[in-house]
């Protein structure tokens, strides 16, 4: 095998594409196959063992868990180089001609939650408009159009927005007073789960597909209010219009300083073993973190990655090689 | 080889049930039927003879439109039921059928139960009001196409199971069981044994009572036996026509006389 | 390159063993092929096999093992301290067989003589950058060990090689002159070569039973796993779908079944009818003109990309349906919630699966006798009574086999679920609700961010098994019902 | 057969009975159901196809600007020497000065007044240009020095502009384009520096990374689909018509055969994304096959056509009417021999059908190739070998599809369905090839 | 109804080609051979008599062990050819066939051309060194069973496309074609007119000059003007065998002689 083989998140594979292509581009190293297939499958890849036959590089969506850590050192994958490139903005836009909104998390958490406060009570949704969630909203259907169980989206939209929600309307503490479980810790989780339950009554529309989908599915129905990627966002501005969030427009600029509050971060994985042995593997991920590509005014910041305010610390742990774990 | 006729000499013969003129058929290139005229006289037993291959099946297919269903076969000139051309377009071939029906040559079983395979044309037509009058219909149709012996305790085996014979008489069972005015028979009898044939040909002779049957044989004995009219043919044309006494006492065309005295096949 | 020329010599030697078998048998009886047991190609292809198939199973076991062989033997000139804690011995193996593929490469283009090639020392060569000139893109700088264990890798495949041909070459040989000595006139040539073949339909044969067990066992141990982690009962008796990423997620595979269930079969309400409608239009209405396009043209639905009927549900039929239906709608009823529904998705899927029934069903169809066509018409039955009665209870295998494939195909659909139908689990009785499928969960969850460790994704595995069981019941019943229904013609 | 029926005037066949009637209106009603049936599914075809072909007709054209750049010395070579490692130092990045000048000197040239910067300009350019600029010279090192005249794509954005995508509205709020830029190419494409044109390059090109549309072509990956469905041809046809063979003819009715019956039955309702499971776990992790290649893709999509051909396989066999199978017997040809000679010609159109849905099934599936690496960005190179085509790592049309479909730029919405109309090309001739061959051995007896 | 043997009463017998003892035949449930032994004598012909469905071409099939192709299908005793148990394991059922070959009592062509129908045979066993000689074989086997004249400008004709007595003639060509040692004919006449039939009989006659033959027919006539010796079945029992004269003339079993004097079906 001479080229680098990569697999992992497809939140990350526009990045690692671009980068792979100028990576073939300008190096006698064939260009690198990156492959997408979710974070989860590409750690899993990953982590199958050593050898040519398995995969040099996991993109992921989300910093590897203790768990996969373990499993991968079963295989005998011990020393990970783990690479954060930067941000991925998560924005809400809806339709182009349609009602432009400001929300807040509790504005999100009033029209989505399985159950809302209301009179002190905790009680099944009732909203119907998003008039019904904050009387500065027009009178429009509530249809939002959120991530699957599946996308790591999700994860950060239930936690950073519904989560922030619910603890802002106070159902988070009349939940918690009601909880079941042994210790303050369970209870917690036990409120937690309640809090992000969205309703099922076909308000909130979850995405297993991708953001194409989403806009597919705005496009159809214009009342509809989708969650997106900073990136996928700014390449459909024409159709597109995004709601701010806690009044802070969503920007690589306004991400980067932390004003913007949803985003998460974005990583590769790179199995030391197989530096020095498949060619451009090394090189391939210093050019990935190189000032004129993952900086901020590289053709990945153009695309849509918020990047990363501490580059240089990545660039030099790449350097060195440093294995996770070790460094912390 | 030839036995003198025995019936069917003194039969009155009715008006002319079906009227053919004029009749071609091609299969493709091939032209089968040359210019055949004959009239098929009601309450009569007409005989086709002629050497194998000569067109006996093609033009007996015509009369109930069975060619229909092979593609590269054309039929030209008039053919007449009842004096309505069966060709007109507005003629619905299903509709002719029920009235002139038909037993192959090949026997030709439904793959269902013997019950089943005579009962066809009795429940499409409607024959019966009940599962009793059905049950009577099977009945009477094997017991005249003489099977009914040898296949009443398995009613429900598959007809494609019978001997050869069994088949064909399975055949003419259930052409019998829907009743046509006219009934064409293709060879009837050629995997019957003497008894099975002369119980047939009882069966041919009762229906002449009251409708015209057409029937294909290779057996002068039979033809004469049965037959009140006789069409001889050859090579797709038709020799010789007529009363059947005649045709086998008296032909008046030499090819019809080195036939049946067996000199040309 | 002597692989090529290897496998030249015994494609050879196979024509050259079919004529001269084929002749020996021949002139063992005089030049009179009525005298031979068999027809004289037998005698050919009998040689001919004999030749082939003992070397070809040479040829390819000694192609698995020699690498693995000579690895073992290499492995041992690589000193223990060159394999450091976090790589194991067979990377630091592949880094050796790259270094002499590329030795072979220069070699190849003349750009090291033979003799460099086995007397390099990487102190006096740049070795890196002599091969990168030749494209052979090293990771790292050689080390002396890597070199010499390289270097001894040729020498062992060369030998290997070498060897090899000569064994295969011996082994074709040998069943070439033993067979052309069987060829003469009294050899059962025929009977051996059937047998040969009936081999390898019986081979053929077990593939499927070794992709089923190679199935059941690459999802087996997974499963397990999962339910190591998630209470069973659950899994095949609760009422909730909702993975979560947090754990302790609900994950019942009954709302997912309703679902499958409920979408295949509006899909099969839709393919099944209008499949064997066009079948039995195409095979006994349509001219042959009409027949011969139209059923190519039908086919095509069965070739065009799932994602295109996703789409096609999600943008156009999902809207329509949702124009009659939904809230304001032209019906002025308001059923329907969003434009993914079990129906818009059932739908889209029936069309896909059209060719599926009617091209197969047409094809059998027609193969029915015309005798028995003749049978029923010349009893005044009409064109459809005939099909009814006579041409479709003939031709039921294979409509029941067509349906089958069909069903299958509509279980084992994704895309067009995932954007036709929505992505919620819930057990409902209306068409018009959005739901999920078993085979869409099955993607997703493995395709997702989760853990995959986790039992949010091991469940995939779980429901690919439980799918398989389910299935196998369902195609149990299809073989009843055939063996019950079926009317032999003839 | 009562003597009232005897007595019945005799009826024309021109007047019906109700019975008739009715019978005849159950036919009328039959034929129309079959029509509408084939109307259906004609129809629904009809209805793709428009959309198929009206949304990606447009990728087959492509937008280009042609000017002549100087290939300076002073950058490219700074020893001078011509020295190729020296020379390939320069990265792409480099040559982007390059390009500015050109364009400024080709707008000056031109006598195009306008107030854009040189670097809004050179932004219209897709970001290919560099690359391709870099390739000329790193092939032919001598042309450092001289002034050549090249055609760069236009980027996604003007490109769309050009095809009535974008328009100044629309752009309002986005940052990879201006209207001021917008002014210009409309200037650019009087002089006739920019201009619209077929673009074969999406035809035979690989893919490219998201941020250049204008650059991807589905060629690549339709080489890897061309090799997958050869392995698939080569091994689910006669595997599948060999297994059916023994099953059908030969195995003995027994329960065994039964099992294996259903098995093969149940094989074809398994989810394609487990033959994907299967293939990884096999064919890359035991066999140790290498990954994302067309090999590979194809013996996981043999293994999902196989249940499919044997299915129609088997019913074709079935459906040979056993007379003939006696016919053979009869005059002393083997079992092996009726077969081969007279009931697999006969059962030929069903499995012709089985191998045209099973194929085409297998052309446009994309979930098992997943899991084996075939889906992401593989922009690799044609290949010049069918080794190289068979295991370097490639993609398939489906799955290029797939992935441009799901990608940001709605440049790539264009060329998602334009890849779609290839593949139905592909699709069509690979049947056609196959509808020829069944019509041969379709007969009526 | 029944003329005297014409020929083949003075035939010399020679010793036996097949030997069949005990020989019990099930369709299923169904007993359909009763415990029949029968000696099959070299070079003479020997006809099947009786009743249809009586178990004639049940039996003529287990000769050459046809009767393995139809599933539900189980025969019981031994059948020798040559002195050799052909049910024996070890057989070649297909070596069998060869040297016993069979027409069937339902024409099936196969979907081929006329020349493929009866080149098939010469081919599969190599009979032919070049398509000269193929050629001629195939003209041969036609001309024998009286065929040639008919289809000789259209060889390359579907063999499907033939008329019922064609399609028999076709099949006996094909059959006569591999040159089989027994040939086993299932009513070979059934569809064919005096003449072909004549000439069949006289095939018939000629192959028993070096061959055994087997022939079931219903026409007492036919079995009492080709063959040599009769085996008279009767539901699934063999009830007399013996010299054709002797048979026809001074029957022992007193079913025969209602069969023949036309009295039992
Ligand atoms: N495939 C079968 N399955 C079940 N029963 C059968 C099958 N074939 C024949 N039989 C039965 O076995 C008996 C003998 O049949 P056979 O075909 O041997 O009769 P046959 O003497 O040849 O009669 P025919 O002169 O009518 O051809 C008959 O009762 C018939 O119904
Ligand atoms: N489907 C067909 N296609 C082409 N030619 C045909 C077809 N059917 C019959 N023929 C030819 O037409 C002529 C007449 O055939 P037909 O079947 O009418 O003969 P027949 O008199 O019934 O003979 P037989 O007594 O042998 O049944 C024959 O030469 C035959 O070969
Ligand atoms: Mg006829
Ligand atoms: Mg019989
Ligand atoms: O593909 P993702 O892991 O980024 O959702």
């Amino acid at each position: 095998r001479d080229q680098v083989q990569i697999a992992g998140s497809s939140t990350v594979l526009p990045y690692a594409s671009i980068v792979a292509e100028a990576f073939g581009e300008n190096f006698d190293f064939p260009t690198p196959v990156v492959e997408s297939g979710g974070s989860s499958a590409g750690l899993k890849r990953f982590c199958d063992g050593v050898g040519e036959n398995t995969i040099d590089v996991a993109n992921a969506s989300r910093k590897v868990k203790e768990k996969e850590i373990k499993k991968c050192a079963e295989n005998g994958v011990t020393d990970i180089i783990e690479v954060k490139i930067g941000y991925d903005g998560i924005v809400f836009a809806n339709d182009i001609n349609g009602n432009g909104f400001s929300y807040t998390p509790t504005d999100w958490f009033l029209a989505l939650s399985d159950k809302v406060m209301v009179d002190g009570e905790l009680v099944a949704n009732p909203n119907k408009t998003w008039a019904d969630v904050n009387v500065n909203f027009p009178a429009q259907d509530i249809q939002a159009f959120v991530p699957g169980t599946k996308h790591g989206t999700r994860e950060v939209f239930e936690d950073k927005v519904i989560l922030e929600g619910c603890e802002a309307t106070g159902a988070f503490e009349h939940i918690l007073a009601s909880a079941e479980g042994d210790t303050a810790k369970a209870r917690k989780k036990a409120a937690e789960k309640a809090c992000i339950a969205l309703r099922t009554d076909g308000r909130s529309v979850d995405i297993d597909g991708d953001y194409t989908e989403t806009l597919a599915r705005i496009d159809s129905n214009k009342d509809g209010i989708g969650v997106f990627g900073l990136a996928f966002y700014e390449n459909n501005t024409d159709k597109l219009q995004v709601a701010t969030m806690s009044g802070i427009v969503p920007s690589t600029e306004s991400i980067a300083s932390g004003e913007y509050p949803v985003s998460r971060p974005l990583f590769f994985y790179v199995k030391k073993a197989h530096i020095g042995v498949i060619p451009g593997l090394k090189e391939y991920a210093e050019f990935f973190v190189a000032e004129e590509i993952a900086g901020p005014d590289g053709p990945l910041a153009e695309y849509g990655l918020v990047a990363d305010p501490e580059l240089e610390n990545t660039q030099s742990s790449v350097a060195d090689e440093a294995i996770l774990g070790s460094n912390m | 080889m030839f036995d003198a006729p025995t019936i069917g000499s003194t039969v009155e013969l009715q008006d002319s049930k079906i009227t053919a003129s004029g009749v071609h058929v091609f299969y493709g290139d091939t032209h089968a039927i040359k210019d055949v005229n004959v009239n098929i006289a009601a309450k009569t037993v007409t005989a086709f003879i002629g050497p194998s291959g000569c067109g006996k099946s093609t033009f007996l297919r015509c009369l109930n439109r069975m060619n229909d269903t092979i593609d590269t076969c054309r039929v030209e000139g008039n053919i007449h039921l009842d004096g309505e051309d069966i060709y007109d377009r507005r003629v619905d071939p299903v509709q002719l059928r029920a009235k002139v029906g038909m037993v192959f040559q090949k026997p030709n079983p439904f793959p269902k139960s013997i019950y089943d395979n005579v009962a066809y044309g009795a429940r499409i037509h409607g024959l019966a009001r009940n599962k009793s009058e059905l049950d009577a219909i099977v009945e009477k149709a094997l017991r005249r196409a003489a099977l009914w012996g040898e296949v009443k305790d398995r009613l429900g085996a598959p007809g494609t199971g019978l001997s050869g014979g069994q088949q064909q008489r399975l055949c003419i069972a259930r052409a019998v069981a829907t009743e046509p005015e006219v009934l064409l028979m293709d060879e009837p009898c050629s995997a019957l044994d003497p008894i099975a044939t002369a119980q047939v040909e009882e069966l041919i002779d009762d229906l002449r009572t009251r409708f015209s049957v057409v029937i294909v044989t290779h057996s002068m004995q039979q033809a004469a036996r049965v037959s009140q009219k006789t069409a001889f043919f050859h090579l797709g044309h038709l020799v010789e026509f007529g009363d059947t006494p005649t045709i086998f006492t008296n032909p008046s065309d030499e090819r019809t006389e080195s036939y049946i005295t067996g000199r040309i096949g | 390159m002597p692989l090529t020329w290897l496998v030249l010599i015994l494609l050879t030697l196979v024509g050259l063993g079919f004529i001269l078998g084929r002749r020996r048998a021949l002139r063992s009886a005089n030049g009179d092929a009525r005298l031979l047991h068999s027809r004289p190609h037998f005698y050919g292809a009998n040689v001919a096999l004999s030749t082939l198939v003992p070397s070809l199973g040479v040829l390819v076991i000694w192609l698995l093992l020699q690498p693995v062989l000579i690895d073992r033997s290499v492995s041992h000139m690589i000193p223990p301290e060159m394999v450091p804690a976090d790589t194991t011995l067979g990377l630091v193996m592949s880094d050796v067989r790259r270094v002499a593929e590329g030795l072979d490469v220069a070699v190849a283009r003349g750009v090291m003589s033979e003799r460099d090639s086995n007397t390099l020392r990487t102190e006096l060569t740049d070795l890196r950058a002599r091969l990168g000139e030749v494209g052979v893109a090293l990771g790292q700088d050689v080390r002396p060990e890597v070199l010499s264990a390289a270097q001894s890798y040729r020498r062992l495949s060369h030998a290997g090689t070498m060897g090899m041909t000569l064994v295969v070459l011996a082994v074709a040989i040998a069943g070439f002159g033993f067979s052309l000595i069987q060829s003469r006139k009294e050899f059962r040539a025929r009977n051996v070569v059937e047998r040969g073949i009936l081999s390898l339909l019986i081979l053929a044969a077990s593939l499927a039973i070794l992709t089923t067990v190679g199935i059941v066992l690459s999802m087996l141990f997974e499963t397990i796993n999962f339910f190591g982690l998630h209470d069973w009962r659950d899994f095949f008796f609760g009422n909730t779908w909702a993975p979560n990423f947090r754990g302790e997620s609900e994950l019942s595979i009954l709302p997912l079944l309703w679902g499958t269930i409920y979408i295949s079969l509006i899909a099969l309400f839709v393919a099944v009818p209008v499949g064997l409608f066009a079948a039995i239009y195409l095979s006994e209405y349509a001219g042959p003109k009409t027949r011969s396009f139209a059923k190519p043209l039908l086919e095509i639905l069965a070739g065009i990309p799932t994602i295109v009927y996703g789409l096609f549900a999600l943008l156009t039929v999902g809207p329509m349906l949702a124009g009659l239906f939904g809230q304001g709608g032209a019906l002025g009823v308001s059923w329907m919630a969003g434009a993914t529904s079990v129906l818009t998705a059932g739908l889209v899927m029936g069309i896909m699966l059209i060719p599926f029934v009617s091209s197969l069903s047409d094809d059998i169809i027609n193969a029915v006798p015309q005798s028995m066509r003749d049978g029923s018409l010349g009893l005044g039955a009409t064109q459809s009574e005939t099909i009814r009665q006579v041409v479709l209870p003939a031709a039921l295998p294979g409509i029941v086999g067509a349906v089958l494939l069909a069903t299958s195909r509509a279980v084992g659909e994704t895309m067009i679920v995932v954007m036709g139908a929505g992505a919620i689990a819930k057990f409902s009785a209306n068409p018009f609700d959005s739901m999920t499928t078993i085979t869409t969960r099955i993607v997703s969850q493995l395709t997702g961010d989760g853990d995959f460790s986790s039992p949010e994704t091991l469940v995939a595995f779980a429901l690919g098994l439980s799918l398989f069981v389910l299935t196998l019941g369902l195609n149990v019943l299809a073989l009843y019902i055939v063996r019950t229904y079926r009317e032999q013609y003839e | 057969m009562s003597d009232a029926k005897l007595l019945t005037p005799k009826t024309s066949i021109h007047t019906q009975s109700p019975r008739t009637k009715r019978r005849n209106a159950a036919e009328t009603r039959f034929k129309v159901f079959g029509m509408i049936a084939i109307s259906i599914g004609l129809l629904m075809l009809v209805a793709l196809m428009g959309t198929i072909l009206s949304k990606g007709i447009g990728a087959f054209q492509q937008s280009f600007i042609t000017m002549e750049v100087e290939l300076l010395e002073a950058k490219l070579d700074k020893k001078g020497n011509r020295n190729l490692s020296d020379i390939k130092k320069v990265t792409t990045f480099g040559y982007t000065p390059l390009i500015k000048n050109a364009f400024a000197k080709a707008v000056k040239d031109q006598g195009i007044e306008t107030d854009l910067k040189t670097k809004d300009m050179a932004k219209m350019l897709s970001k290919s240009a560099a690359a391709q600029l870099r390739n000329v010279v790193i092939d032919n090192p001598q042309k450092i020095g001289q002034t050549i005249k090249f055609r760069f794509l236009a980027n996604s954005r003007i490109d769309g502009y050009l095809k009535g995508r974008v328009s100044r509205e629309s752009i309002a709020n986005d940052k990879n384009v201006s209207v001021a830029q917008l002014d210009f190419a409309d200037q650019l494409l009087k002089a006739g520096v920019l201009k619209k044109t077929f673009n074969i390059d999406f035809i035979i090109g690989a893919d490219a990374s998201d941020q250049r549309p204008e650059a991807a072509g589905i060629g690549v990956a339709m080489m890897g689909s061309l090799f997958m469905m050869l392995v698939v041809l080569g091994l689910s046809l006669p595997i599948g018509v060999a297994a059916s063979i023994y099953l059908e003819e030969f195995a003995p009715k027994n329960w065994i055969t039964d099992v294996i019956e259903v098995n093969i039955s149940n094989l074809a309702a398994v989810p394609s994304i487990v033959f994907g499971i299967l293939g990884l776990a096999v064919f890359i992790n035991y066999m140790h096959l290498p990954q994302s290649a067309p090999l590979v893709g194809g013996l996981v999509l043999t293994l999902m056509t196989l249940p499919t051909i044997i299915i129609s396989t088997r019913a074709s066999l079935k459906s040979v009417p056993p007379s003939i199978r006696d016919a053979a017997l009869g005059v002393g040809a083997s079992k092996m021999q009726s077969v081969f000679h007279h009931v697999l010609p006969l059962a030929a159109p069903g499995i012709l059908t089985g191998t045209i849905i099973g194929l085409g099934q297998a052309l446009g599936e994309t979930a098992p190739l997943l899991l084996i690496g075939m889906i992401g960005f593989i922009a690799s190179n044609m290949p010049t070998t069918i080794g190289e085509g068979l295991l370097s790592p490639n993609s398939a049309m489906p799955a290029q599809i797939y992935e441009w479909a799901k990608r940001a730029d709605p440049a790539f919405y264009e060329r998602a369905w334009g890849g779609i109309i290839i593949l139905l090309v592909f699709l069509v001739s690979m049947n056609t090839l196959a509808v020829i061959l069944r019509r041969r051995f379709e007969r009526r007896w």
